[in-house]
């Protein structure tokens, strides 16, 4: 499903924040990647929906080759792949339920349809009672879940998840977890980066270590494995 | 693309520019502004050329008569300068009445010739079908019999034609920087709005819309800003326009010359300004884009 | 305010223009097409009242001479009207040289009234010193001995003052217009810079700045702005307004016509969309910034 | 040193995110604000640097009095206190040496205390070889340590931290722990809120627990207490 062979990321200014990275994601596996502050987690997770794009290596995801692909291609990639982002990156002028109908309007998704799924992804983050609300009346960690609700509103094929309860209350965590993992049983591969070691170590699936750019652990079952 | 994706791509420019409300507001009012300029600049241009045509149309030969011609003789040059081709009309100006005008302009002096010591000549007054043919219906008249001389002016109609020409090329000229300056001042204003939204741009494309999905609604932002900042001016230049033309051209009854129609005119300015606001808006719209959709 | 504050605001507002690039080259190109537009018109404008003022200095009293004075009496007479207090200088036109004027404007025509034989008269031709006493000096010119007649187009002068007044006008009407427009244009294309940084705004704030603190470099930037903008529009009119200036002045050596002399003027007018670019920049910056600042 | 009294906060789209606030808190303490996403741990803190004006009831922060005060006054209280933001609030035009830099400059230092000041925070959070960077250059963790370095570089009377950890990995969050325990025993007064249960439990200090806009529960040394 995802393939990366030697990849390589430098950014304009220097920065080298994937060096060398080789892993293979099958579908329907759900992947964690842990590491510390700036190791390169959320430049691996963006180099996979091409936010960022490789300097060197190959890049596979699903039948798209992501080195090669034309920039036409892309949205179609990204359709395919849902989207966490640790900045949740909300459209500001849009209400929630319009942030979230984007997604679905971008396919061109009947109306009718659009307002059915809208509505039962944003009672499955707990924030019906939000849907007129502008991201700016949001407290952070309803933000985040809209970002979630927005992810999976469309039944991507794999899940991105760039430290998606970050903001959240345990409570919360547990909840998104579990539709996460509900999700991932129906066939969706995930892959979420995280710091949280309570989760990593309950819900045990495969986890990839991340440091400096390298992966430096990939256990199948294993251990957050930062604990201070 | 869908229907529905285009009432879709509607409603969100409409939505847009409501929520963005005092930047939707900075930019109608820029292209108001703009427009205005615009549009009081052309109506002017194009009636000094209006009145510019109407003085060359203006243009006259005088083909005096000589003394001795008997009241025949004068009625049969008459027919043969009205049967010329370039010919308009032709009017009669008796050496009396001349004179009445030399002295109406150069005092008295000339009053001790009236009657018989008259210098004067008839003459007959030629006014040519296009302006530019009085050189030939001059030169024809000369070979005429009873002719004893042909005047019109021939330094007075160049020098007035090159004025008139100059005048009109340097209208012109406003008109196109004008019109340029315009075009840049909303397209302008569109990209700055534009610039201060790339994030939004940016976040749309992450979650899979394609450039030409992303670029409608913008489009017709754009359109919609030119449009509502074209009607202010419309309606101004309308409600000024129509009591000058109609005051200005009762005081020119007499004369030649009269202001451009309203019943063309505005129309016609108003959908230039329309074009313009709407067109350079969503183009603008879309050039400003290029940069943030080339991934 | 300590004085390393002040530097610091001088140097934040150049960094902060810096790296808003193309928002600041758009602002900064929005501001020089205004000012090229207002430069232009001004320099019209003021000309066209400068010229305008030239031909009602260039308005003049025929004074005619009776036939049977001697050339003591038209030397005295000379004499008089010299000392009046509104006239600047008298010069005499004889009758010789008008007859060919008019043989040059009206055909032929009186070419047989060659010398003796012509009817009309020398005449003394008197300027004033102010162009409203042309009636005065043609009323008391009239009482004097010697004289026929005088005349000074009563209606033509009323009449062209009357025109250049209308003129004059209509062009402090748009001057006043267009400074207005410009200044709205300018302040416009600040504010919309200005609601997109509206979040950085209120990140300072929560740091504890002071609304003073936050609006200096914004104020200089916009200044800087109105600078850069009006720096184009300078060259740009300097470079084209002396060739013009001298190709137009030695066309009309013989006249009493000129264009305005670069000199002041270009310094005047470059020092005017210096001020319009800064002050209303600076301006625009603080004004637009009002609403954010007002906790 | 804050002292809020029946404080009210009902936003302007309806939602009273404090539903009748009262509590005191010591020069010198540091209080820990938990509860669930949409509790109002921000808005409450929001409150005590008058982000949020309350809609009813008495502020008081050291000598000012956030009710009666003037807007004038806001950027004076502001300086007292430092806040540790939920979503970093970085200026995104300025460097991150320039970001830090900025709060000191406000209250007018001179420049050569500023450089040694600032480098000496960045250090403290780890980040002093990004000093040249931009915000967007930056990872989210590293993001949030620059913000937590630009609150204490005044070293206020109060440090306000909004979730200083979440986007921090177990390692890192311990270090950033452990430097505000030590501005805290040098006598400035600490409230922060946090989803970080471990460190609550761990770290023991007084506990305020939020839900729906009321305070719930005030104890000294208490536990995080909303683990699933
Ligand atoms: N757009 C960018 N330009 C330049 N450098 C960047 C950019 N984004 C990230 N970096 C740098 O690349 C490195 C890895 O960043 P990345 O965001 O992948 O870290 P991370 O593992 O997600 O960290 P965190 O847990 O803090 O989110 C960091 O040192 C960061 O400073
Ligand atoms: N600016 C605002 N306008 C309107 N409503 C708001 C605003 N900010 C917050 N709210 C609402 O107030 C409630 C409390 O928000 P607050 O941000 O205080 O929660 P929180 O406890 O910080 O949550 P989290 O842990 O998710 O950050 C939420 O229901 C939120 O929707
Ligand atoms: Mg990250
Ligand atoms: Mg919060």
């Amino acid at each position: 499903m995802i393939e990366m062979l030697n990849v390589y990321k430098k950014y304009p200014n220097g920065i080298t924040a994937a060096n060398g990275l080789s892993v293979r994601i099958e579908q329907g596996e759900f992947v964690y990647v842990v590491g510390p502050s700036g190791a390169g987690k959320s430049t691996f997770i963006k180099m996979i929906y091409r936010e960022e794009r490789a300097s060197k290596g190959t890049i596979k995801v699903g039948d798209f080759d992501l080195i090669t692909m034309r920039d036409k291609q892309v949205p179609y990639l990204r359709r395919h792949v849902g989207v966490v982002f640790q900045d949740y990156k909300l459209l500001p002028r849009l209400t929630v339920y319009e942030n979230i109908a984007y997604a679905m309007e971008v396919v061109e998704k009947n109306p009718r349809m659009i307002k059915k799924r809208v509505l039962e992804v944003l009672d499955l983050v707990g924030l019906k009672h939000k849907v007129r609300m502008f991201p700016t009346e949001l407290s952070g960690g309803e933000q985040q879940r809209i970002s979630i609700a927005r992810a999976i509103v469309n039944m991507p094929r794999v899940l991105i998840a760039d430290e998606p309860t970050g903001n959240l209350d345990p409570d919360t965590s547990w909840e998104i977890m579990n539709i996460l993992d509900e999700i991932n049983r129906q066939g969706t591969t995930i892959v979420m980066a995280t710091h949280n070691s309570q989760i990593v170590n309950v819900m045990k699936h495969r986890v990839l270590a991340v440091e400096n750019g390298r992966i430096v652990r990939d256990e199948l079952g294993g251990d957050y494995g930062y604990e201070g | 693309m869908k229907a529905r994706t285009m009432k879709r791509h509607l409603l969100d420019s409409f939505k847009s520019m409501k929520r963005n409300g005092w930047m939707t507001l900075a930019a109608v009012s820029a292209v108001t502004v703009t427009l205005l300029l615009v549009g009081i600049f052309l109506t002017l241009l194009l009636n000094m050329n209006k009145l510019a045509t109407d003085v060359e149309k203006d243009v006259r030969v005088n083909v005096y008569i000589e003394k001795v011609a008997t009241e025949d003789q004068k009625k049969a040059l008459k027919k043969v300068l009205e049967q010329m081709d370039e010919v308009d009309h032709v009017e009669l100006k008796t050496r009396d009445e001349e004179l009445d005008d030399l002295v109406g302009s150069y005092g008295s002096n000339f009053s001790m010739f009236q009657g018989d010591d008259n210098p004067l000549y008839d003459k007959y007054v030629v006014s040519a079908k296009e302006p530019t043919d009085t050189a030939k219906i001059a030169k024809e008249a000369e070979d005429l019999e009873n002719v004893t001389d042909v005047s019109y002016g021939k330094l007075t109609v160049d020098k007035l034609f090159k004025t008139l020409n100059t005048v009109r090329n340097i209208g012109l000229v406003i008109t196109i920087a004008l019109l340029l300056l315009a075009m840049f001042l909303i397209s302008n204003t569109i990209r700055i709005t534009i610039l201060s939204r790339s994030t939004e741009i940016e976040i749309m494309k992450l979650v899979g819309a394609t450039n030409g999905f992303i670029r409608w609604p913008f489009l017709l932002e754009g359109a919609w800003i030119g449009m509502f900042g074209a009607l202010i001016p419309i309606a101004i230049l309308t409600g000024v326009y129509l009591p000058i033309y109609s005051k200005f051209n009762s005081a020119l009854t007499t004369a030649s010359f009269s202001l451009l129609s309203p019943s063309p005119f505005l129309y016609q300015i108003g959908g230039v300004m329309l074009a313009i606001g709407m067109i350079i808006g969503a183009l603008g719209s879309i050039l400003s884009m290029r940069r943030f959709l080339k991934n």
